[in-house]
Order: structure tokens, then sequence, then C-alpha cells
């Protein structure tokens, strides 16, 4: 009746993960009760839950990701914590574990936090930039983070139901086979990675179509703001490289479920090649993180230093440079397999070609600041702090691409300060200056400036903290993924690190304040003017939050910079032009299709993991039928009609024109 | 939506086929039930091709593998532009911009991958029974 | 577990032993001992070279333009339309393509002399080991004198080692840090590596793949010793009791932590072969160690440090 | 390089109102010029669109896996034992067929002819599933003669490669059976014209696919 599933499942006898467990279950519990005391419930199902509106979905994306990316925070202290006080001893986390632990470091942070994090931020602009009023697919793009949800949900279920992966986060054959790794972990994994990866190819579908398909009118592709331009790199990534991870892990789960031969050991297996296949898409995954992340800081450096981006058309060639050579470089995962000197040679020179695109991107960055006025708030201070460190992580980077230098830094802790110097730097911060930079859009008001700074330069430090002894460390032969150590070469350097992660906590502790202290104080960081940064793309000339449908009428773009010309214009005494009449507004309709398929994807994904064959049948059923429901329904849109849009418009604008013309008369 | 209306539709769309959508000359090769039918009758052809390369004596066996292919790619090519509408028109830039990018993905991953394991097979397959002999 | 390396500097330029102790690296990859490891490390100090000539001007002009332009300084010159510069993007494409083809010859050339498969040219004539990782330990087979150890490798200094590598259960990666490159190890694969340790010393040996729970214990000590002290060394194996045939193995391939050094007096020939081709088994994973019953959630049995006596390998240790 | 001076006075910014969810401003909307969203049609098919070429992407893993295990045979069957060229010859003329059915299903939609619509995509699912019927029965026999998924590397990848195809099949019947209970009782709803678009787009897709398989994995493998 329920598979494998019994009692023993529950860790009952290890009270460290239970304690966890326990606290995040209580924690969510009265969070719902909570909402349901206050009657939040038919607001949030209207409001959110069923809501296609890519705005909010954005925000529901980056909630998701703030969630996973505290429980991967946690994760990083544990390992970090055990590592100084494993050393001559066992430390306070048993190898199973302590591998548990990283594997749901590396899972979580990067399917669960990072790709949110961007995926929200691109769900949150990229429409507002291109100056239409939702995606392509709003509904689809609903599923796609709902299924992400459901990923996340089950990766999170395995802290208390059975057990998580203890494999690495890309589970490698033949250690993710049964025979080694008998045990549902890794089915949690394949599970939850299937089923968000499904969301993720989806969103790629979505936003990539949106951005080939649906410009404001006069918007050619070179007049695209430069995050749209990486967005639309990202996603076609997304694309090309999602399929092969779903292909990769339904090969290891049917070696799995159904006893094929992919990757094992017996029967002609073959586990290079599963080593092969996953780095095709594990390559390419770190330039979808970081592609947007570099249009963020695009955005960024223009805004802040008040002057048009630049070598725009610099910037174009060097991203799709990127996004098309990301995908030939992928065995330098793995330069000690020993494919031989040819193979390791041209893909270690692919690799370090790479650089070349990046460099251009520093180097129009830093030249957009040059005759500039450069402000320093806090996403200016997140993006230099991401120039300066993500310029050594990636010459590090380059080194690894070296083969003969690989071959005595591969697994070692070097290439974890590698990764975690371009990833936190470029994907992390980038997170971090986005969600300052768009959260007045977003919400109407600003998060406060004295705690973002004080969250930036604690995580600064400690980030400093932590991965500069971990280079050190690597180079003195300590490899990754160990649970203790017997090394007293290494120890000073992992004290210094242990240092560092406790500075962290304190900057994290800053952003979760500076969040409350914002909530608290709205009013007085109230933004009227929809423009607090004196924007230059088109987001920031609608109002803060912008009316469902962003725009009442979609604005003609004629340059990278339509809102900087429009105010240039009005500093010129051209007043923005009084209205032709406004016209109705199609929008699609709210549809809880998304959640109800991710209800049914978490049934089937728990069942198969579980083995419960009749309950993932139940789930694909219901599956089936919430889309055929979908299909049949009689409207998609509704419009809004003409008056109700010009008074949503009036009273959006008020408050903006006034400033507009504020500005023109002090001009 | 009405019927006229999603009709006028596809007229303004002119220039911006989807794909799969027709040619809006309709005289053109790909067109129509023509289209079809041509397209249908070279599919067959190749595939009769195809088999026969394959199983019987025509070509040099060694050089089967290089027919076949040829004869696929053909083949594709055919259903690409006769069924799937897919043509080098103008309207059709976009499409063939994502086709020509979904190609250049799977020739890198199959080839790649291809090359790449056959180097690591190469270097690694456990000596055969007759090379252990020959050791010292 | 492993006492510290000895720490030797030998004959490595000043310049070496300085940054050496700046940064304690003595005892890493940066503080080679032998050829192998030498060669690596100077590939990835030109490389660090070459880049950094061009990264610390870019992080230098970068905190420069930030600060000299910051808004408040009202003497710099605001000019918002220096958006384009063909000269500029001339030089910002051409320096890193200059660096970086450098940098691919480096890449080139090293990927071929520092190929791990590549025979170390020396007058003396290459040493044998064979080595299979276990899980989680490390057996090492002297082929031409009939002897294995698990988890400790002695070899003459001086004399090139050329190792032929095969895992008997999940991927491993054999390497000894201040012997140079490391290489995979998978089952029913053979890899090839060439080192050569240049002095006499210990070095710390280790599994630099993750391989499950017992991981962090897979470690051995490298011994470089004399040829003469390597001869000796073997004789004495040779007294000692332990055989290690197919039924051995067996024992040897179940899941054990933490196993003490230990060895063989006696190998049986074509071990390591049989291994390769599979003709032994792959190690059966925990499902044996479990008692068979498919684990589903990790649960404390597993005991670190105290493997039973069953799975321990023979008691004899030698030299 | 923008020009913040450059034709001030050309157009104002807010110059264009766009009625409903067509999508037409002035200018007939392109996409990939300058004229403002795409019309539901272009950007539904032009998704879909993106999505085959993933999912062909996702195709290539697995013929990369063919390739690469086709000789791991681990002492079992090799295709050429296995493979039985008449039946992969029926196959493809079935499926081949029934792209063309399929096909001549897409005129009379451009015709808005239900009967005949039904009609053709009512052939075009029967021939699918004569296909389907044959390669399970292939499954099967391979299965009985100790020559499934788990004799070998070589015959997990080709189940997995062969069987994604039928499953892509398998799902294209089901969506093509929802559609025809959709057409039947909605009739010819933009919704479901821009569907049956997209299907048709799949199903051509489904037989590019299986091109390169009955070429690389029959007849070669089939081949001396
Ligand atoms: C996106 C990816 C990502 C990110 C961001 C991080 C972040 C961090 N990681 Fe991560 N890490 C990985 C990806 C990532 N890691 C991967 C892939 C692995 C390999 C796993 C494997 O071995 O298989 C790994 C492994 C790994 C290890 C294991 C090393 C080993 O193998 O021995 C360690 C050890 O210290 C570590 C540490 C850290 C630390 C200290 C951080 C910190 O920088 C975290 C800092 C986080 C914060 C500062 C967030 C705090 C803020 C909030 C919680 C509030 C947010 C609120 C709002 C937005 C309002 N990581
Ligand atoms: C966002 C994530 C991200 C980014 C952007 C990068 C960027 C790069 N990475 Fe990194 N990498 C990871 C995430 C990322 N990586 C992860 C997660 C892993 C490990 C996964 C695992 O094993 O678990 C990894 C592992 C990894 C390896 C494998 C090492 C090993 O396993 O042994 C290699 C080897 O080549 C490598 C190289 C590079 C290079 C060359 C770049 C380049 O793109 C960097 C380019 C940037 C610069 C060079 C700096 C700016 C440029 C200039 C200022 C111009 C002038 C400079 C020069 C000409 C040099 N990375
Ligand atoms: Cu020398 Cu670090
Ligand atoms: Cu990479």
């Amino acid at each position: 009746m329920l598979g494998k599933l019994d009692w023993s499942a529950i860790p009952f006898d290890q009270p460290i993960p239970l304690g966890a467990a326990l606290i995040v279950f209580l924690a969510a519990v009265a969070v719902l009760i909570w909402v349901t005391v206050k009657g939040y419930w038919p607001y949030l199902w209207h409001e959110w839950i069923t809501s296609v509106d890519h705005k909010r979905i954005g925000v529901m994306y980056i909630v998701l990701a703030a969630l996973m990316l505290f429980r991967g925070f946690v994760d990083a202290v544990m390992m970090r914590t055990q590592q100084v006080l494993a050393i001559h001893g066992p430390g306070y986390l048993p190898p199973e574990h302590y591998d548990q632990v990283f594997s749901a470091h590396g899972t979580i942070m990067i399917f669960f936090a990072a790709m949110p994090f961007v995926i929200g931020l691109m769900n949150f602009a990229v429409p507002l930039q291109l100056g239409i009023r939702d995606v392509a697919f709003p509904t689809l793009n609903s599923v796609s983070f709902w299924l992400t949800a459901t990923g996340a949900l089950l990766v999170n279920i395995s802290l208390v139901v059975g057990e998580f992966a203890r494999t690495g986060w890309l589970p490698y054959a033949p250690l993710s086979e049964t025979t080694y790794s008998p045990g549902v972990g890794v089915d949690y994994y394949l599970w939850s990675i299937q089923i968000s990866g499904v969301g993720t190819l989806l969103t790629g579908v979505n936003l990539a179509t949106t951005i080939l398909k649906m410009r404001a009118p006069g918007m050619g592709y070179l007049h695209m703001p430069m995050f749209c331009w990486t967005s639309l790199a990202s996603n076609l990534l997304i694309v090309a490289a999602f399929p092969i991870l779903t292909a990769t892990l339904a090969m290891l789960t049917l070696d799995r479920y159904l006893g094929f031969h992919f990757f094992t050991n017996e029967a002609g297996g073959n586990q290079m090649m599963f080593m092969n296949l996953i780095w095709a898409w594990g390559h390419p995954e770190v330039y979808i993180l970081v592609l947007p992340a570099f249009g963020i800081y695009s955005e960024i450096f223009s805004t802040f230093s008040s002057k048009p981006l630049f070598g725009y058309r610099s910037m174009v060639a060097a991203t799709l440079f990127i996004c098309i050579v990301s995908f030939m470089v992928w065995l330098h995962h793995f330069f000690t397999m020993g494919a031989g000197a040819d193979v390791n040679a041209a893909f270690g020179i692919a690799t370090s070609v790479i650089a070349v695109g990046t460099g251009v991107k520093i180097y129009n960055w830093l030249f957009t600041m040059y005759g500039g006025r450069v402000r320093f708030d806090t996403p200016m201070l997140w993006s230099l702090a991401f120039v300066t460190t993500f310029i050594i992580g990636g010459m590090t980077g380059v080194l690894l691409a070296v083969p003969p230098a690989d071959f005595m830094l591969h697994n070692s802790l070097f290439l974890v300060a590698h990764f975690h110097n371009v990833i936190i730097s470029g994907v992390l911060f980038a997170g971090f200056a986005g969600f300052t930079y768009w959260f007045p859009k977003a919400f109407g008001f600003r998060l406060h400036e004295g705690w973002g700074k004080a969250a930036f330069w604690f995580t600064l430090a400690g980030y400093v903290l932590v991965f500069v002894p971990l280079y050190i460390v690597g180079l003195l032969g300590m490899t990754r993924r160990l649970q203790h150590i017997d090394m007293d070469l290494w120890t000073p350097w992992l004290i210094v690190a242990a240092i560092g992660i406790a500075v962290m906590i304190v900057g994290a502790a800053c952003q979760v304040a500076q969040l409350i202290v914002s909530i608290r104080h709205r009013d007085e960081l109230r933004d009227e003017t929809g423009d607090p940064w004196d924007g230059r793309t088109l987001e920031w000339s609608t109002s803060s939050p912008p009316p469902f449908f962003n725009y009442a009428r979609l604005p003609y773009v004629e340059n990278e910079e339509p809102y900087w010309t429009l105010k240039q214009r009005a500093l010129d005494g051209q007043a923005p032009a009084e209205d032709e009449a406004y016209e109705p507004v199609e929008m699609p309709r709210n549809s809880p299709t998304g959640f109800v398929a991710a209800f049914f994807a978490t049934l089937i994904g728990f069942a198969l993991i579980w083995h419960i064959w009749w309950l993932a049948i139940v789930g694909f059923l219901g599956a089936y039928a919430t889309f055929v429901v979908f299909a049949w329904r009689e409207h998609g849109d509704y419009e809004i009609p003409a008056d109700e849009v010009e008074r949503i418009d009036r009273d959006g604008k008020a408050a903006q024109l006034a400033w507009i013309s504020r500005r023109e008369r002090v001009a | 939506m009405s019927d006229i209306e999603s009709r006028i539709e596809e007229d303004l769309d002119r220039r911006d086929t989807a794909p799969g959508e027709e040619s809006t000359t309709e005289h053109e090769l790909a067109g129509g039930l023509s289209g079809y039918l041509l397209g249908f009758s070279l599919a067959i052809l190749l595939t009769i091709a195809s088999f026969l390369a394959a199983q019987t004596n025509l070509i040099y066996q060694p050089a089967v593998i290089s027919a076949l292919v040829v004869l696929a790619i053909a083949q594709m090519g055919v259903h690409l532009v006769f069924f799937l509408h897919i043509t080098t028109g103008p309207d059709n830039t976009n499409n063939v911009l994502a086709l020509a990018f979904g190609v250049l993905i799977v020739a890198l991953v199959v080839i790649g991958s291809v090359w790449i394991m056959a180097h690591l097979n190469l270097n690694m397959a456990p000596m055969s029974a007759h090379q252990a002999e020959m050791m010292p | 577990m492993l006492p510290l390396p000895r720490h030797r500097r030998g004959r490595s330029p000043l310049w070496i032993a300085f940054i050496a102790t700046l940064c304690g690296c003595a005892g890493g990859v940066l503080d080679p001992q032998g050829p192998i490891g030498a060669g690596n490390r100077t590939i990835l100090l030109n490389s660090l070279a070459v880049m950094l000539v061009i990264v610390i001007p870019t992080l230098v002009a970068l905190l420069l333009f930030a600060w000299m332009f910051r808004a408040s300084n009202r003497s710099a010159r605001y000019d918002p339309e220096f958006t384009y510069s063909g000269r500029i993007e001339l030089i910002v494409w051409s320096i890193p393509t200059l660096t970086i083809l450098f940098l691919g010859g480096l890449i080139y050339y090293g990927s071929y002399h520092l190929d791990p498969r590549r025979p170390i040219a020396s007058s003396q004539p290459p040493l044998d080991i064979q080595v299979v990782a276990l899980d989680w330990k490390w057996l090492f087979l002297y082929p031409d004198q009939g002897v294995g150890t698990v988890n400790q490798l002695v070899i003459p200094a001086g004399v090139p080692v050329r190792f032929k590598l095969t895992s008997a259960s999940v991927m491993n990666t054999f390497f000894v840090p201040q012997l140079g490159s490391m290489v995979y190890v998978m089952n029913g694969m053979q890899t090839e590596l060439n080192l050569q340790a240049d002095r006499e010393g210990e070095y710390l040996g280790l599994s630099a793949h993750f391989s499950g729970d017992g991981f962090s214990d897979m470690n051995f000590r490298l011994r470089a010793v004399s040829a003469d002290a390597f001869t000796r060394w073997i004789s004495s194996l040779h007294g000692g009791g332990g055989v290690l045939n197919a039924n051995a193995y067996r024992d040897l391939s179940r899941q054990s932590t933490n196993a003490p050094p230990g060895s063989f007096g006696h190998v049986q020939p074509g071990l390591f072969d049989a291994i390769v081709r599979q003709t032994l088994p792959p190690g059966p994973g925990p499902a044996e160690t479990a008692g068979g019953e498919p684990q589903v959630s990790p649960k404390s049995e597993f005991k670190a440090k105290t493997p039973s006596p069953a799975q321990q390998p023979p008691p004899k240790v030698g030299g | 390089m923008s020009d913040i001076t450059a034709g001030s006075a050309i157009r104002e910014p807010y110059r264009h109102g766009q009625s409903g969810a067509h999508g037409h401003g002035l200018f007939p909307a392109t996409g990939h010029g300058k004229g403002g969203p795409a019309s539901k049609f272009v950007t539904v098919a032009y998704g879909f669109w993106i999505f085959l070429l993933s999912d062909i992407i996702m195709f290539s893993a697995f013929f990369a896996s063919f390739a690469v295990l086709s000789q791991a045979t681990a002492g079992g069957p090799t295709g050429k034992e296995l493979f039985e060229l008449n039946r992969i010859a029926a196959q493809t003329g079935l499926l081949l067929t029934s792209s063309f059915t399929g096909g001549l299903a897409t005129l009379a939609t451009h015709r808005r002819s239900i009967a005949a619509t039904q009609f053709w995509l009512l052939v075009t699912g029967l021939l699918g599933a004569a296909f389907l019927f044959l390669e399970v029965q292939e499954f099967a026999t391979m299965a009985h003669e100790n020559a499934g998924p788990s004799r070998s590397a070589f015959l997990s990848a080709f189940f997995a490669l062969v069987g994604c195809h039928g499953t892509h099949v398998g799902l294209g019947l089901l969506w093509l059976g929802t559609m025809m209970a959709q057409l039947w009782v909605k009739g010819f709803r933009p919704d479901l014209l821009r569907r049956l678009h997209c299907f048709a787009l799949f199903w051509h897709a489904l037989d590019i696919i299986w091109i390169a398989i009955f070429t690389l994995v029959y007849l070669l493998g089939a081949s001396p």
C-alpha cells in the first residue's frame, strides 16, 4: 500500500536532523495557522497562488529563493563548523549526515536558491523593461513556478521522511546507483530535480519567446535593455541545456528503477558517460545563472553612474559569445579522467576563451563609470564588490582551465573557493543587488539603506574570510567533501574560515533586519515617483507598484533608454504627450492550473520516491485532468474597459507626473 | 475571437510567419496539398533509398554509413521544408535562427560526447587477454 | 592519523621557499617533490603571473574610476556622451585575447608534456605499481615483486613509477599532492599515471573524489625511500604472512572504514587484470554490510574507526 | 549607443495604444522587427517551436548515449541479431503516412471543415496507434528473448532511445484524442486552432526523430 514507506523512514534516533525538521515543520504550521486566523486565505488564493501576473510570480520566485537561501546557508554553517570541530575528531555530524548536508547544500543553492532568484528577477523585470503587459504564456509561467516549488518541497520533505542523497550535488554514477546508494536519497534528488527541471525548461521557453516575439513597438533588437539581452541568452541556454539534464537523470532513473545499465559497473554500463552528459548540462548551467546577473549589473552600473552603458553593442556581442562558447567547454570538469592530451588541450583552450567575453564585459562596466557620476547606493556597492571579487574568481577559474594545473587542484578546496568566488559574487550579489534595485518598483517603497549597507559589509567581509582560506588549504592539498580532518597543516585556515562564517551570519541577520525595518517604516521609505534611482529603462516609467497591466498604452521605443529620453524631453520643455484616448486592455485570467498541477506533481514525485505506484497513477490522472480542464475553459482573457484603465493609470501617474514637472522646474 | 478575426490575424502576420505556417504565397513549392504530396513522395523515395542502401550490395559496404547519413539529412530537410514549412524566406528568419541554434547544440553534444568518449575508452580499455600475455 | 609530512625544501629556489613559508603551503601542491609536480606548479605559477599582469591593473582602474567619478566629486568631468570608443573596444577585446593566446600555448604544450600517461624520462627503468581503490581503502600491488599493501605506498626515490590504476567499486581519484598530477580510477577501466619522487620523504596521499561515507579516511602514506631501503622493505614483506588471492580479495573488497596500513607477502598473479576485466566482481557496496536490506534512512550503525576483524586486511605491517 | 539628443521630434514616447490581445499596433506585428508584440498565434507557435527544439536536444542526449554504448553488448545479443527490418519498414511507412495525413488535417483546418479535420485527425491517430502497436510488439518479443533493457548497456540505450520516441508518440495520441473531443464539443476556437497547429508541428518533428532512429539505430545497427 505505501511502498517502501514505513515508520523507520523517520529518523527518531537522530536528534539533530529530527529537531531541525521539527522546528521547520512547526514554523510552517505556525505560519499556516496565522494565515488562517487572520483570514488571509482568500487574499492569498486570489492575489498570489492563482495569479498569472508576471510580477507576482516573480515575487513568489524570490520569496522561494530567499527561503531556500536560508536553508542552504544553514547547511553551509553546518559544514564549516563541522570541519573545525572534526579536526582529529568525529565532529558532530557523522558521515552519513555530513554527506547529505553538502549534497543538499549544493542542490538547494543551485536549483532552488540561485535559479529561482534569477528567474524571479527576470520574470519581474523583463516584461516591464520590454514595455509589455505580461510574458508570452502567463498560465504556463504559473505552472513553472509551482513546479519549482514542488521540487523545493520534496527536497525539504527528505529532511523528515527518509533521507537526501549522499552523493554530492551531481549524483555521480556508480555511487548513485542502487548498489552503492540503496536508500531513497538519490530518488529524492532525481524526482525533485526532474520536476523542477520541467518548470525551468518551460520558463526558458516562455521567456525566450517573450523576448523574441513580444517587445514594445519600436524596440528592435538593438534597443533592448542589456538585462533583456542577457536574459535572452540565459533562457536560450536553459532551453538548450536543461533537456540534457532531463535525459541524463532519466537514464539514471531507469538504472535505478528498471534495472537498466547506462552507468552501472555491470553489463557494459559506462560511468564516464554520466559525467560527460551531466557536465554538458552543468557547465552551461553556471552561465545560465551568471548571464542574467551580468545584465543586472549592467543596468545598475549605468543607472548609478548616470550614464548609458558603455559599448552596448560590444556587450551584446560578448553575451552571445559567452552563450555559444559555454557549450564547448564542459570537459574541463573532468580533465583528470584521462581523455588524453588532444581532448584536454582543446577543451582547456576553449574554456579560457570565455575569459575574453567576460573580460570585455568587465571593461565596459569600468568605462561606464568613467565620466559618470557614481552614486554608492546599496545596489552599486554590491556591484562594485562583484566586479572586484569576480575578477579574482574568474582568474582562478582560468587557472583551473589549464589542464596541468587542474591535475593538482581538481576537487580541491581551491576549486570550491573558485566557484563560490564566482557564484557568490556573480549570482548571489546580483540577486541582492537586483532585489534592492527593483524592490521599490515591486512594492512602492525602498529598502532601508543603513541596514542594507551593514548587510553588505558583513557579507562581503565574511565571504572573503571564508573563501580566501579555502584557496590556501586547497593549495595545501585539501580535497572537498571531507567529513573530518587529520592534517594539522590545514587547521589554522579552517579556523579562519569558521570565523568568516560567523561574520556571514551577522550579514544574513542584517539582511533580514533590513527587510523587517523597511516594512515597518514603509511610509517614510515610500517612493511616489516610480523612479527612485533616476532610472533609464522603461520599467521606471510606470508607477510603483505598477498596475497589473503594467502600461496603459504600450510605449513607443526608439533607443535603449526610452525612459531617460522621455525625462530629457521633459527637461527640454516638451511635456509628455497628452493622451490619445485610452483603449480597453485585455489581460489573462487568473488560474489555479499551476497550483493544482503542482499538487499532483508533488503526489507523483513522492509516490515514485517511495514506490507507491497507485498514488503515482492517481497523480498522473489528476495532472492530465487539470490540463484538460484548463484547455476546456471558455475564456482565457478578460477585458478591462477603457475608463477603468484610464482611472488606474491616472491615479498611478499623478504623483509621477508631478515629480517630472518638478524636475522640469528645477532644471 | 471570431473566425473571421482569426483569419484577419493570419493575414496581418504576413511579415512574421509562425513556424509551421504555410507560406503565404500558396503557389510556392511547399504550399498547399501539392506541397504535402510532393513532400510525402520525396520522403518515401528517400526512405526506400535508405533501406536499399543498407540491405543490398549496391553501395560499397564501408561507405554505407555515409550514404545513410546523407539520405537521413536529406529526408529531414524534406520534412522541414514541406511539412514544417521552415523555409529561408525573410518572414522565417526567427524560426530558422532558432533551428540553427538547436542544430548547433545537437551537433556539439553528440559529436563532442562521441569524441570525448572515444578517447576515454581508447585510453582506458582494459588490456585484452592477448595484450596481457605479451607483457613481460 | 597521518604524521605531518616532513618539510623538505631541498633545492627549490629561495623565492619559492619564501612564498611557501609566507602562506604556509609547505606540504601542498606548491611544494612539489618530483618532476611532475614541479612541472605542474611551474605552469600554474606562469599562468597566474600572466593573468595578474592584466588583472591587477584592471582592479586598480576599477576602484580608481569608481572613486574618481563619485557623484560627490564635483571636480570630475561628467561626460554622459562617452558611451562608445572604437579604440577602447579594440583594446578591450584584444588584450584578453592576446593573454589567452599565450595561455593557450601554455595549455597546449602543458597538456602534452604533462599528460599523465607520458613516461618520465629517466636513466632508471620505471617501477610498476598497480593501484586498486576499494571501499574505502587503497590497495597497492607490486606486480614484479609479487607483494601488495593496503593504505601505504613505498617507492624508491629518484625512480620513475608507472602506475596502472583501477577501482573495485565507485569512482575515486588517486592523488599525492606533493608529487603532482592526480587521475581518476574507475571500475572496469584502467588509467595510467607516471610520477616520481625526487627526494626521500613521507607524503600524504588521498582520494580526491568523493566515494561515499568512508571517504574521509581514504588516505594513505607514501614513503619515498632509498633504493636499498626499498629492496629491504620488499624482502621484509616477502617474509611476512598474508596471501592475497581471490578469496582474500573478496573479503577486502567489502566496505570498511579507516583501514590501518597492512601488507601481503604474496599476491596472486593477474589479480589486477582480473579486477579490471571484472572477472572479479566489483565491490558489493553497502548491501551486504547492512544485512542486505536496502536502507531508506541512514542509520547510525555506521561505526567510524572500528572495522570488524573480518573486514580488516591481514594485520602484518611491514617496514 | 544611445541617441539622447537624436530624433527627439520624431515620436513621443506614449504614442501607441494597443487594443486587445491581438497585438497589433499601427505596424503589422513582426516580433523580429519593431512592430510590437506578435500575435498570439505567432507567439504560441514560436514558443512551441522552441520547445520542440529543446525536445530534439533531449533526444540528442539519448542518441549520444546510444552511440557510445552501441558496442557494449556485454556478451548479449547485438542489433544485427535482434532487429527485423521488415517491421521497421512498416513502422516507417505508417509514421510517414500519418505525417502526411496530419498535413491533410491541417489543410482541412485551413478550410475550417470540421468533418474533414476530424476525419484526417482520426486517420493520423490510427496510423500512429498502429505504429505504436508494432513497436510494443517488438519490445515484447525482445524482452521475451531475454534481450530486455537490463541485458546490456547497449540494450538499455536502445530501449531508452526508441522507447522515448514511442512515449512521445503515445503522448501525442493522448493529446490528439483530447483535441478531437474538444473540436467535437466546441468547434474551431482560436485556442484550439493554435493547439492543432502545435500538434502538427509536434507530429512532424517526431517523424524527423524517427528518421534519425531508423537510420542510426536500425539500418546501421543491422548492417554488417
Ligand atoms: C549558488 C550556489 C551556492 C551558493 C550561493 C553557496 C553559498 C555558500 N556555500 Fe556553497 N556550495 C555550492 C553552491 C553554493 N554555495 C555547491 C554547488 C557546492 C558543492 C556541493 C557538493 O560538494 O556536492 C557547495 C559546497 C560548499 C561547501 C563544501 C565544501 C566541501 O566540499 O568541503 C562549503 C563549505 O564550507 C560551502 C560553503 C558555502 C558558504 C559559506 C556559502 C555562503 O556564501 C552562503 C552565504 C549566504 C548568505 C549570505 C545568504 C544569507 C541571506 C539570507 C538567508 C536572507 C536572504 C534574504 C533576502 C533576500 C531578503 N559550500
Ligand atoms: C556562476 C558560476 C560560475 C562561473 C561564472 C564560472 C566561471 C568560470 N569557471 Fe567555473 N565552476 C563553477 C561555477 C562557475 N564558474 C562551479 C559551480 C564549478 C564546480 C562544480 C563542481 O565541481 O561541483 C566550477 C568549476 C570550474 C572548473 C573545473 C575545475 C575542476 O573541477 O577541476 C573549471 C576549469 O576549467 C572552471 C573554469 C571557469 C572559467 C574559466 C570561468 C570563466 O568564465 C571566468 C571568466 C572571468 C574572468 C577571467 C575574470 C574577468 C576577466 C578579465 C578581467 C579579463 C582578463 C582576464 C584574462 C584574460 C584571464 N570552473
Ligand atoms: Cu605558497 Cu601558498
Ligand atoms: Cu564549467
